[in-house]
């Protein structure tokens, strides 16, 4: 029994660590990761709806996060959100998600764009990369597991690294102000 | 206080009576409690010596699955990430789980059986350095088996061994260092506290073997080399885990700041390593030629001032780096000097085979595969000491072919040999002559065809560290010799495995001094009891055995019924006290479990350290407190105190 | 066969002579006759190099910088650390009291400085932890920060582990249950003492005085 | 193409391989007096006299001191000529980059500095002095057949310089473990006449020409509407990303991707959809299902164009 009990735990203890670990060198075609079914907002017709939690694949996998952390300034991303404390952009490390802080409405903003000058970039990324930058935008914000999160980093100084930041508790909705308004 | 007595006869009878006696005090316990709680060096030793020999098996077998990969062009057994991970964990194994280890284990072995005591002098810090070095193994391997092994070098450079290897992996590897480091440490300390304070009477300074004086002299430079990398790791840890700016240039830190304290220590732990060997090399020459080394002094001025030069230049592995160019020179002369205590062991023993009358056992055959390949090594680090030369050869094969030779030379044949050498004290038998001469030739030649085309292949403009290579560089024919080499090296050593299984069960049984040897732990049995010796001998000549006539004269008055050891003083070994050993114990085993308690949460949370610092000092307390100690407690506090100074006379 | 073991080079069975009577000898407690002197010794010299390791990094990180402390970080305080460098010079004093009763096997006179040394060692600590406070800087602002941080933390280490022991040994004391050899432990604990506060001394002049001179 | 310390293409690598040549002589001289001092003593017929052992033991010693004196008195010499650098010669800057060189070469007037990637080519009988900096990791220079490595540190800046003197194709790679692709990072350094070297150096100020054919034009028009051009520059085009190489004039370059591959439109194809195929852990994203293969041929014959 104990020892069914200590294998089994091994065996939970290697498939996460094998996980947290991968390099993931290869990008996948692009069918291969379906795109999450998203719900927008709670606000619809009839009964409350249940939002489905939906899980980004790279959350808890350090490699993938940093990968996600080169996309985001190869893809320029940090010409608007700079190092996630935004400027033309909205920021991305504090507590509050116009489109929502879930892995998929975030993959959702990324891929598809949002009015205001959110480019959409499914056309130009693979869903495999998109999901690291989700998880580098939500580590920004302390969303992700403390141990995946990047560390510091040699170019910025002045921010905390992400790994040290207390996680943010996001808040669901937001106004964007006017400036932000199309 | 008593002194030297007219020498008088012991009685076989009175000899049994306190054979019995130490046997019942010093025995271990039975059962798996029983093991946690040893405490005798030969067990630990023992431990040592043989965990060390597993790792050198997993390290082995990393090299070999690296040249599986790099025997043609393009090959694809392994991906770069495992191949990184695969090289840094051979390295790392090499060094921190096998060399160290396994030289300071033959320390803790032999040298209380050679200086003619019953134990070390901190029984329970050695046992404890034991299970840290362990946990440190079990860490490193336990995170390689999750895919967590390190990938950044086992030099560690920063920034890619910070901000640009993301995970847990180098994580790992910073606390494996702590822990070995810790390690080495206790050991350390407890050796050097054993050769200074342990001898047997008359074992003056110029009588200590040679083996004795290079394990004092590491001891010395563990001391500052240990600590040195200790605090480097720790900076690295630092920097990855709570983003402090130790190797980031960005915020004032600099990643040369590594290099320098990293080879600070990583340039004495080479010579950490070899002297030891070079001890191995003395004792077998002296035994195979029938004569004592020559020059003895010498002998000893070479080993210490090895020590020192061997602080003085480490940055000839930081050549390349942008450094003056003034301070190069300095270190290149240290590099060329440090040669000349090295020739002059080596021609002292070729003296002393000249004047002695050599017997071609295998212990012997393996000094002469040091001569070979420890000489080649030897020029090879002279050259590389040239600042011009080593920037061409620098982190090339050339490099791996060197320090390969030395460390193979220098550390791993007189290891070998002195394997076989003290099979006999270590398990009652001696080992197959014909199997350790198959060992030997096949080793020999293994480490030349595999070792010898990479000095071709750095010419040849291949750097180190390289998972694969394109057909074009035309690297692919030595490369291949180079992997066939390390398939002749495998067959040695299974051979050798084989050899140390089949003996230990079934060799020849030997006596207690089989190979007619001169010091004092050939005047044990073979394997020695649990308390070496039932009288400590006193020491008349620096070749114990050979010179004495028929009689062994020895101490007598020592108590049986407790774990009681000689002390003597440092320079003339001559008996000034007593000290009461401790009992087995778990503390030591449970520390370390708290030490283990305090560096792999640290890796996850920075509560670790809080936990960490609870549980250490919660294991000390358990380790110091009262009921730990079997110290015998003053006769009655209160009225002997008020009106004198008590002396320890007066309490009997 | 085996040919390697050479008979004729055996030497005879030997006689044990006894050479030497060691009845009379006595354990001894204090200074370099007793092995737990060596150990604490060795303690001291790889701690003591920890702390010279610290000093030489924060002397080569000096070099990167055109000022000290760097750009836009404060000096640091001074009066936090010259009252905690005087308490800790003070911690001298009933340490070195009970050492000198040890050597005269006094346990009424250990028990007695061995609870002010106590005491003293709570004001220590809490000293040390303001000290933090006064350097002004975090560890993660820049490797000025990192280095004076790493430096006192590693002081601060030998504070709590020297409060540590002394607490042990106190305990044995107080609950009457010394040997001998505890009373060599005080003596030790003191020497430890010793070097932990003049370690302090150059510690102190390169934390707090030395950037106030570049 | 040539990669070897013992074949030296210019003057410092020529002296350090007549210094090596020197070490080889002596270290197998040593080495054969060891041997035959350790098989005369072996195999001698009466043992040595104590006087006999302390006179070998001596005369031996005093050989080594005086052969590393030579030795060390001849290193310093050849230190002096390599290490000293010339006051003249032209001023290239040397970025390392996870896993390839970035090149410049620099200009009092920025319009005709040139930029370029893993392939540098110099004129021979000149010496060119190099400023290297890294852009992430310690990578080193070194090129065998020209001169020693140096290593590129973050936060610092190192000089180095080397000369060719014969005209030719020298290989060299990056000397420091720099991560996954250590072992692809390759630069070649060409050495060309001076009047060669004037003539490539125009073409690679020159603005490359505009797309000729329609499937080049369609080439150049993805680039820039897909993330090619947030990493990439191409001078006299809006792309001007600086995280890749410069491909201004990537289509005058023999390799791809430091070294790794021909540069041949079919490998620049494939390079593009998956460079992660040719060289594992490479900072450049897969296209895989982000370009369709007419748009990759598109990229790659634009790309060729560019000379």
């Amino acid at each position: 029994m104990t020892r069914t009990v200590l294998c089994a735990s091994a065996l939970v203890l290697l498939a996460l660590a094998c996980e947290r670990e991968d390099r993931d060198f290869h990008s996948d075609p692009a069918a291969a990761t379906p795109k999450p079914n998203i719900v927008m907002s709670s606000l619809q017709p009839g009964p409350v709806a249940v939002i489905p939690k939906t899980e980004a694949p790279y959350d808890d996998n350090a490699w993938m996060t940093a990968e996600g952390m080169r996309l985001y300034h190869q893809m320029n991303c940090s010409g608007c959100h700079f190092e996630g404390g935004g400027g033309i952009g909205p920021p991305l490390m504090d507590d509050e998600w116009i489109y929502g802080s879930d892995p998929a409405n975030i993959y959702a903003t990324i891929a598809e764009g949002r009015p205001g000058g959110m480019p959409p970039w499914g056309t130009r990324m693979t869903p495999q990369q998109i999901w690291t930058v989700v998880s580098y935008v939500r580590s920004l914000s302390g969303l992700t597991p403390r141990g995946a999160r990047p560390g510091r980093s040699d170019h910025m100084s002045g921010n905390l690294a992400p790994q040290n930041r207390t996680p943010e508790k996001p808040k669901p909705t937001f106004t964007p102000p006017a400036s932000w308004r199309p | 206080m008593s002194a030297a007595l007219a020498p008088i006869p012991l009685e076989t009878e009175t000899i049994t009576r306190e054979r019995d006696a130490l046997q019942r005090t010093w025995a271990s316990e039975p059962g798996l409690l029983g093991w946690l709680r040893e405490v005798n060096h030969v067990s630990i030793g023992k431990r040592y010596v043989i965990t060390a020999f597993v790792f050198l098996l997993l390290g082995g077998l990393e090299a070999g699955v690296m040249r599986l990969q790099l025997s043609r062009p393009e090959n694809r057994i392994l991906n770069p990430d495992s191949y990184n991970q695969f090289f840094t964990v051979h390295g790392s194994t090499m060094m921190f789980l096998f060399a160290v280890p396994v030289m300071l284990g033959m320390g803790i072995w032999l040298v209380p059986m050679m200086i003619g005591t019953r134990n070390v002098s901190f029984p329970r810090l050695n046992a404890f350095g034991y299970y840290t070095y362990l946990f440190g193994g079990i860490v490193l391997y336990g995170a390689f088996l999750f895919n967590t092994g390190p990938d950044a070098g086992w030099f560690a450079y920063p920034p890619l061994s910070t901000a640009f290897t993301p995970g847990k992996r180098t994580d790992f590897w910073a606390q494996m260092i702590t822990f070995t480091e810790i390690a080495a440490l206790a050991a350390s300390i407890t050796l050097i506290a054993t050769i200074f304070k342990q001898r047997a009477p008359g074992m003056t300074l110029n009588r200590i073997p040679l083996f004795v004086w290079s394990i004092l002299v590491i001891s010395f430079m563990v001391l500052f080399a240990m600590p040195t990398v200790a605090v480097a790791s720790i900076f690295l840890a630092l920097d990855r885990l709570i983003s402090t700016h130790f190797f980031n240039a960005a915020e004032g830190g600099d990643p040369l700041l590594w290099q320098h304290m990293f080879w600070f220590f990583g340039h004495p732990e080479v010579y950490i390593i070899f002297i030891p060997g070079l001890g191995f090399v003395s004792h077998i020459v002296a035994t195979f030629t029938r004569r004592p080394v020559f020059g003895y002094p010498m002998m000893v001025l070479s080993l210490v001032a090895t020590a020192f030069m061997g602080f003085a230049l480490w940055v000839h592995h930081m050549f390349a780096t942008p450094l003056p160019q003034l301070g190069q020179s300095f270190f290149t002369a240290a590099s060329t000097v440090i040669a000349i205590p090295t020739g002059v062991q080596i021609f002292c023993w070729i003296a002393t085979i000249a004047a002695g009358r050599p017997r071609y056992a295998t212990p012997f055959l393996f000094v002469l595969g040091f001569f070979i390949v420890f000489t080649i090594g030897g020029l090879t680090g002279v050259m590389v000491a040239s600042v011009p030369f080593d920037l061409q050869v620098h982190d090339t094969y050339f490099v791996v072919a060197h320090f390969h030779y030395v460390l193979i030379g220098g550390a791993l044949f007189p290891l070998l040999g002195a394997i076989y050498y003290w099979f006999p004290k270590f398990s009652g038998r001696l080992m197959s002559e014909t199997l350790g001469k198959w060992h030997f030739w096949l080793l020999l030649i293994g480490v030349n065809v595999t070792f010898f085309p990479m000095h071709l292949l750095g010419y040849m403009g291949m750097p180190r560290r390289v998972y694969t290579y394109l057909p074009e560089t035309g690297w692919g024919p030595l490369n291949s010799l180079a992997s066939a080499g390390a398939g002749i090296i495998v067959v040695a050593m299974l051979i050798f495995a084989w050899n140390v299984f089949s003996s230990w069960r079934n060799g020849d049984v030997a006596g207690p001094n089989p190979w007619g040897a001169d010091t004092l732990e050939w005047a044990t049995e073979s394997p020695p009891a649990p308390y070496n010796f039932a009288h400590i001998p006193v020491v008349q000549s620096p070749a114990p055995l050979w010179e004495a006539s028929g009689t062994m004269p020895v101490v007598t008055g020592m108590r049986t019924d407790v774990r009681e050891v000689l002390i003597s003083s440092v320079m003339d070994a001559h008996p000034c006290g007593k000290h009461e050993h401790p009992g087995p114990s778990i503390w030591p085993f449970l520390t370390s479990v708290c030490v283990a308690l305090y560096f792999v949460p640290v890796i996850f949370t920075p509560w670790g350290a809080v936990l960490g610092t609870v549980a250490v000092l919660a294991g000390a307390a358990g380790w110091g407190l009262p009921h730990a100690t079997s110290s015998k407690p003053l006769p009655a506090p209160g009225s002997m105190y008020k009106d004198e100074p008590l002396t320890p006379e007066a309490a009997r | 066969m085996t040919p390697v073991m050479d008979t004729e080079l055996v030497p005879p069975p030997q006689r044990l002579v006894s050479a030497f009577d060691a009845s009379g000898i006595e354990e001894k407690y204090f200074g370099t006759d007793s092995v737990s002197w060596w150990g604490t010794v060795g303690f001291m010299v790889i701690e003591g190099f920890t702390l010279i390791l610290c000093m030489g990094a924060y002397f080569y990180l000096r070099k990167n910088e055109l000022g000290w402390p760097p750009e836009r970080t404060p000096l640091p305080d001074l009066v936090v650390p010259t009252i905690s460098l005087a308490t800790l010079l003070l911690k001298l004093v009933p340490i070195s009291m009970a050492a000198r009763k040890a050597r005269r096997w006094d346990g009424d006179g250990v028990r007695r400085w061995l609870a002010i040394t106590l005491a003293w060692n709570l004001v220590n600590l809490g000293m040390r932890i303001a000290e933090f406070g006064a350097l002004r800087v975090r560890w993660d602002t820049n490797a000025y920060g990192s280095i004076v941080w790493a430096t006192l933390f590693d002081h601060a280490y030998l504070i709590l582990f020297d409060l540590f022991e002394t607490a042990g040994i106190a305990l044995v004391f107080f609950r009457h249950q010394e040997t001998h050899r505890d009373f060599g432990a005080v003596d030790d604990d003191a020497m430890y003492t010793w070097f932990l506060v003049l370690a302090f001394i150059p510690v102190y002049v390169m934390l707090y005085w030395f950037p106030r001179w570049t | 193409m040539r990669e070897d310390i013992f074949h030296p293409g210019g003057p410092l690598a020529r002296e350090v391989a007549r210094f090596g040549g020197f070490l080889h002589v002596v270290s197998a001289a040593v080495f054969g007096l060891v041997m035959i001092a350790l098989v005369l003593a072996l195999v001698r017929r009466a043992p040595v006299s104590e006087r006999g052992m302390r006179r070998g033991v001596a005369l031996a010693t005093s050989l080594t001191v005086a052969t590393l004196f030579v030795f060390l008195v001849y290193d310093l010499s050849v230190g002096r000529t390599t290490g000293r650098a010339p006051s003249r010669g032209r001023q290239l800057t040397v970025i390392g980059h996870q896993y390839w060189w970035e090149v410049h070469y620099n200009d009092s007037f920025p319009s005709r500095q040139v930029i370029t990637a893993n392939e540098i080519v110099v004129p021979v009988g000149e010496p060119v002095r190099l400023e290297l900096q890294s852009h992430d990791v310690i990578h080193s220079f070194w090129v065998p057949s020209l001169r020693g490595k140096k290593d590129l540190v973050p936060g610092h800046t190192a000089t180095t310089w080397f000369q060719a003197d014969t005209p030719g194709i020298y290989r060299g790679q990056c000397a420091e473990f720099c991560g996954h692709q250590h072992a692809k990072m390759a630069l070649f350094v060409t050495a060309v006449s001076p009047d060669s070297f004037v003539s490539w150096y125009k073409g690679q100020q020159a603005v490359p020409p505009a797309p000729s054919d329609s499937l080049r034009a369609e080439g150049l028009k993805v680039f820039l509407t897909t993330t090619c051009a947030t990493c990439h520059n191409i001078a006299g085009t809006p792309a001007s990303g600086t995280a890749g190489p410069d491909l201004s004039h990537v289509g005058s370059r023999m390799y791809l991707a430091a070294g790794t591959l021909k540069n041949t439109p079919g490998n620049m194809a494939g390079w593009i959809m998956d460079p992660g195929a040719y060289k594992v852990g490479s900072k450049m994203p897969s296209h895989y299902g982000t370009l369709t293969d007419r748009q990759v041929r598109a990229i790659a014959a634009y790309l060729e164009g560019l000379r």
